[in-house]
C-alpha cells in the first residue's frame, strides 16, 4: 500500500501540468520544498514537546536568571537583565551591527 | 520608557527606537527641513558614534574596577534597591547609551534613505 | 599584572573603539584618522603577541565576561589554535593596511574614506571576536558584523559590477547566517546550552535521545560555513566579489575573512560536537568529498579565466578547499597541514591581490594577456607575484610545500592515496596557469605598452614585508608546526 | 501517525520550519531583488519565531518578577538572544536596501535577471 502516495503525486503532478498548464519546473520545485518539508517533519516530531515545562531548554540557565537575577543584577526585568548584564557583550555587539549598518550604508550611498 | 527598562517592558533598544522614530515623523509631518533643524546630520552621527563608544566605554569602566569586561556587581556597580528608579548599577546606564543609540541610528538611516531618494527624484527629473 | 588577564577582549575592544572613532576624526584630520586605524590594529598585534606568550606559558585560558561563570554567561577562550588564528588575524590585517592606506587615496573618494576605515577595523574586531568566542549566539552577532562589513568593503567602490556582486554576496550570506541560527536553535532546543563546552557534555545524550535535530543542526552548520567559505558547490558569489572589489578588501576578502569561516566550522565540528557525533556520522566524509571536487573546480576554472584578478579569486575556491579538506581528513597531520594553509594562504594570496593592485594601479591592465613584457618594467612587483605564485603551486622554500606535505602525510597515513594524487594535480595545474603570467612577464620578447607610473614605496614595502614572510613560513616553518601539533592532540 | 501527533503538538516549530523553507527558496530564486529580502526577512522571522518558541513554558508569564513568590515564568533567554538577532535582522536590511537603491541608480532597474542582461551587453 506504500505506492499509493506516489502514484497520486505523479498524478498530481500529469494533471498540474496537462489540464492547469503549470510549467514543469515550478511543478518540481513545488516538489523539491515539499521533500524538504516532508524531511525536516521528521525532525519537528522529534523535538521536545512545545511549552513542557520539562523541555531541556528550561535547565538551570534560566532557572538561576530567574531565582537570583532580582539578587545578582538589580534588574526586576529579566530579559533588561540578561541582556546588558549576564550576556551584555551580545548587546554590544548589537550595536556594533547598528554602527555597521551606518557605516556600510553612508560608505556605500556616498561613493557615487 | 528607556530608563525603566530595568523595572517594566521596555529598555534601551525598543523605547530608542520609538523617540527615533518621533522624529523622523516629525520630520514627515512638518518638512524635513524642520526635523533636520530638530537634529542635524552632525548631531546624529556624533551620537551614533558617541552611543556606542559609551557603550563599550562603560565595559572598559568595569575593567579599571576591577571586574572583568562589563562586570556589573563584580565590578562594585552600586546596585540599590530592586524596583527602585536608580538601581540594577550598569544596567542603568547601559539602557541609556543603547537608547541613544538606537534612535540616532534611525534618524541616521532615515535622513540617508531620504537624501539619496531625493537624488534620484532629480536624477530622473533630468532624464525627462 | 591586572591587564594581562584581559586581554581576549581588549584585543576585540581595541579595533571596535577605533572604528568608533575614525569616522568622526577623519571629518577633522584625514592623517590622524589614518594613524589612529594603524595605532589601534598595531595595539591588537602587540596583545595577540603578549596572549601567545603567556597561553604557551600558563596553558589555555578561560575569559568570562562580565563575571559570570559560562553556562550564564558568555565565555572567550585563548588556547594555543585560537591563538595563532588570532594573531594571523591582526597581524595579516595590519600588513594589509599599510597597502590600503596608500592604495585607498586612488581606488575611493576621499569622502567615503573615513567609513572604510571604521569598516576595515570592525571587520577585524569581528574577526578576532569569531576566532575567541566560546558561545554560539555570540558567534552569529559577529557573524553578522563580519557579513555586512565584508559587503561594505566591497559596495564602496565606485563601480556598477561591485554592487551588483556585493547584493549577490550579501543575500548568500544571509541565507548562511539564517541556516546558522537555525541549526543554533536546533542545538539549544535539545541541550539548553549555548556555550560550547557545556554543548559538548549535553550532546553525547542528546545525540541519543534526538539524533534528527542533532544531525540536521549538523547539516545545516554544513551549509552555512559551506556558503560563508565558498566551498565548492556554494561558491558562486566568490569570484564577482572577490574580482570587482578594490584590491584591499580583495586581499582581505581572500586572505582573512573565507578563512575565518572554516576556522569556525574546525572549531565547531572538534569542539561543539562530540566525538561519538563525527564517527557515527559520515560529516568529515561530505567535507572531504566537497573539499576534493572544489580543489579541481577552482584550478580548472582558474586556468580559464582572462582576468588576473578573476583568476586569482577562482583560485581561492581551490585553495580554501585545502583548509577544508584538512578538516575532512579527520586526521592530525592534515589538521595541521589545513591549519598551517590557513596562514600560509591568508599571507600569500593577500600578497597576490596586493601585486595585482599595484599593476592595476601603475598600468590599469587588468587582462593577463596584455601582461606581456612586464616584469622588466616593474621588477619588485612581478617578483613578489613569482614568490607567490611559486608559494601557490609549492615550490620548495615557500609555505605552500609545507601545508600540502602536511596534508599529504595525513592522507597517505590513513590510507586514502586517492586525496594525495588530487593534492598534486592540483599543484601541476596551479603551475599551468601561474607559470605563464610569470615567464610572459620576464621572457617575453614584446615591450610592455602601457604607460607606467611610479608604484609608491608604501606598497613596495608591504609587497617586500609579504615575500619575507613566505620565505619565512616556508623555511623557518618548525616552530609554527610544532604548536599547532601539540595543540591538536588534544582532539585525537 | 506517531510523526502526525508529534507535529500536531509541535505545529508551532513547524509552521517555522515551512516558513523558513518558504523564504529560502523564495530568496535563491526570484529575480526580483526587493523580493529578495523581503523574502531574507521571512527566512529570519521564522528563526526567530523558533527560537521565541522553544522559550515558551506552558502557564509561564513574561519574567518580569512580580511580588508573587510562586509564579511560573517562560524561559528569558530565547527571548533576550531574539532582542538582539532582530536588531541584527533590522541592520542587515537596512543595508541591503539602500543597496538596492545605489542598484537602482546604476542599473535602472532592480530585476536581477535584467541586470545580468545589460551586463552580457557591455
Amino acid at each position: 500500500m506504500s505506492y499509493i502516495p506516489f502514484v497520486f503525486l505523479v498524478f498530481l503532478a500529469l494533471f498540474l501540468r496537462f489540464i492547469l498548464g503549470v510549467e514543469l519546473r515550478s511543478i518540481l520545485t513545488f516538489y523539491l520544498l515539499g521533500l524538504i518539508i516532508y524531511l525536516f517533519s521528521f525532525t519537528v516530531a522529534e523535538m521536545p514537546l512545545f511549552g513542557s515545562p520539562d523541555s531541556p531548554a528550561f535547565n538551570e540557565v534560566p532557572k538561576r536568571y530567574l531565582e537570583s537575577g532580582v539578587a545578582e543584577t538589580g534588574a526586576l526585568n529579566i530579559v533588561s537583565s540578561i541582556i546588558t548584564d549576564y550576556r551584555a557583550f551580545d548587546t554590544l555587539g548589537e550595536a556594533t551591527v547598528l554602527f555597521a549598518a551606518i557605516a556600510a550604508v553612508i560608505a556605500t550611498l556616498k561613493s557615487h | 520608557m528607556i530608563v525603566n527598562g530595568h523595572l517594566s517592558p521596555g529598555g534601551g533598544f525598543s523605547g530608542g527606537a520609538i523617540f527615533g522614530s518621533s522624529l523622523v515623523l516629525v520630520a514627515i509631518s512638518f518638512n524635513l527641513e524642520a526635523g533636520a533643524k530638530q537634529i542635524s546630520h552632525q548631531t546624529a552621527s556624533l551620537l551614533e558614534s558617541g552611543g556606542a563608544l559609551g557603550f563599550a566605554l562603560t565595559g572598559l569602566a568595569a575593567i579599571f574596577l576591577g571586574g572583568n569586561y562589563f562586570a556589573n556587581r563584580a565590578a562594585g556597580f552600586p546596585l540599590g534597591e530592586a524596583g527602585e528608579f536608580f538601581s540594577a548599577g550598569a544596567i542603568w546606564i547601559i539602557t541609556v547609551f543603547i537608547g541613544i543609540k538606537v534612535a540616532s541610528t534611525i534618524t541616521t538611516l532615515f535622513y540617508n534613505i531620504i537624501e539619496k531618494e531625493q537624488v534620484v527624484g532629480d536624477i530622473r527629473r533630468t532624464d525627462t | 599584572m591586572v591587564l594581562a588577564d584581559q586581554l581576549p577582549v581588549l584585543i576585540v575592544i581595541t579595533p571596535l573603539i577605533g572604528a568608533f572613532l575614525a569616522p568622526l576624526i577623519y571629518r577633522r584630520h584625514e592623517k590622524a584618522s589614518g594613524y589612529l586605524v594603524l595605532l589601534s590594529l598595531l595595539l591588537s598585534v602587540v596583545m595577540a603577541v603578549f596572549l601567545l606568550i603567556k597561553v604557551r606559558r600558563d596553558g589555555p585560558y578561560f575569559y568570562q565576561m562580565g563575571n559570570w561563570p559560562p553556562p550564564w554567561g558568555i565565555e572567550y577562550v585563548a588556547d594555543p589554535l585560537r591563538v595563532f588564528m588570532l594573531l594571523v588575524v591582526v597581524a595579516i590585517s595590519l600588513w594589509i593596511f599599510l597597502f590600503a592606506i596608500e592604495d585607498l587615496q586612488h581606488e575611493l573618494r576621499r569622502t567615503v574614506i573615513g567609513w572604510y576605515y571604521a569598516l576595515y577595523l570592525l571587520l577585524v574586531a569581528s574577526m578576532a571576536a569569531i576566532t575567541m568566542t566560546n558561545d554560539l549566539f555570540n558567534l552569529f552577532v559577529f557573524m553578522e558584523i563580519c557579513a555586512i562589513t565584508s559587503c561594505a568593503i566591497i559596495t564602496v567602490k565606485e563601480d556598477r559590477e561591485c554592487l551588483e556582486a556585493g547584493f549577490k554576496y550579501l543575500i548568500l550570506s544571509a541565507m548562511g547566517t539564517g541556516c546558522f541560527l537555525l541549526g543554533v536553535a536546533l542545538l539549544y532546543m535539545v541541550t539548553g546550552q549555548l556555550n560550547f563546552g557545556f554543548l559538548q557534555q549535553e550532546l553525547t545524550a542528546a545525540v541519543i535521545n534526538y539524533p534528527l535535530n542533532v544531525f540536521t543542526a549538523a547539516a545545516l552548520f554544513i551549509v552555512a560555513f559551506g556558503t560563508k567559505a565558498a566551498l565548492f558547490p556554494l561558491h558562486v558569489w566568490l569570484p564577482d566579489a572577490h574580482a570587482s572589489a578594490p584590491s584591499p578588501s580583495s586581499a582581505m576578502l581572500s586572505g582573512l575573512v573565507i578563512k575565518i569561516y572554516a576556522f569556525s566550522l574546525f572549531v565547531i565540528f572538534y569542539r561543539v560536537f562530540p566525538r561519538s557525533l563525527l564517527d557515527s556520522l559520515p560529516l568529515s566524509e561530505i567535507v572531504l568529498w566537497l573539499a576534493a571536487f572544489g580543489v579541481m573546480f577552482g584550478s580548472v576554472y582558474a586556468m580559464l579565466q582572462t582576468d588576473l584578478k578573476k583568476m586569482l579569486a577562482y583560485s581561492s575556491i581551490g585553495q580554501i578547499a585545502f583548509i577544508f579538506m584538512g578538516i575532512g581528513l579527520d586526521q592530525r597531520l592534515a589538521l595541521v597541514g589545513g591549519l598551517y594553509h590557513i596562514a600560509v594562504h591568508a599571507i600569500t594570496k593577500a600578497m597576490l591581490f596586493m601585486a595585482a593592485g599595484a599593476i592595476i594601479y601603475a598600468t590599469g591592465v587588468r587582462r593577463i594577456s596584455d601582461m606581456n613584457g612586464i616584469g622588466r618594467v616593474m621588477p619588485l612587483v612581478l617578483v613578489a607575484f613569482t614568490v607567490g605564485s611559486a608559494s601557490m603551486i609549492g615550490i620548495p622554500g615557500t609555505g605552500g610545500l609545507i601545508s600540502k606535505w602536511y596534508l599529504a602525510l595525513g592522507a597517505l597515513e590513513i590510507g586514502r592515496s586517492l586525496f594525495v594524487l588530487v593534492i598534486l594535480l592540483s599543484s601541476l595545474l596551479n603551475a599551468i596557469y601561474y607559470m605563464p603570467i610569470v615567464i610572459n612577464a620576464f621572457m617575453s620578447q614584446d615591450d610592455f605598452a602601457c604607460q607606467v607610473k611610479e608604484v609608491p614605496k608604501v606598497l613596495q614595502s608591504a609587497l617586500v614585508i609579504g615575500m619575507i614572510f613566505v620565505v619565512i613560513t616556508g623555511i623557518f616553518s618548525r616552530p609554527l608546526t610544532l604548536l599547532l601539533e601539540e595543540a591538536v592532540t588534544v582532539f585525537f | 501517525m506517531e510523526i502526525l501527533g508529534g507535529l500536531i503538538h509541535n505545529y508551532y516549530y513547524f509552521v517555522a520550519i515551512i516558513l523558513f523553507v518558504i523564504g529560502t527558496h523564495t530568496m535563491l530564486t526570484h529575480a526580483n531583488m526587493i523580493k529578495k529580502v523581503i523574502a531574507m526577512n521571512i527566512m529570519d522571522t521564522s528563526v526567530f519565531l523558533l527560537f521565541v518558541a522553544i522559550g515558551y513554558v506552558q502557564g509561564g508569564r513574561p519574567p518580569i518578577i512580580g511580588s508573587d513568590p510562586e509564579a511560573l515564568y517562560i524561559n528569558p533567554l530565547p527571548g533576550a538572544l531574539i532582542l538582539t538577532g532582530i536588531v541584527v535582522a533590522v541592520s542587515v536590511t537596512a543595508y541591503a536596501l539602500s543597496l538596492i537603491v545605489k542598484i537602482h541608480r546604476a542599473y535602472g532597474t532592480v530585476d536581477y535577471d535584467e541586470i545580468c542582461e545589460l551586463r552580457g551587453d557591455e
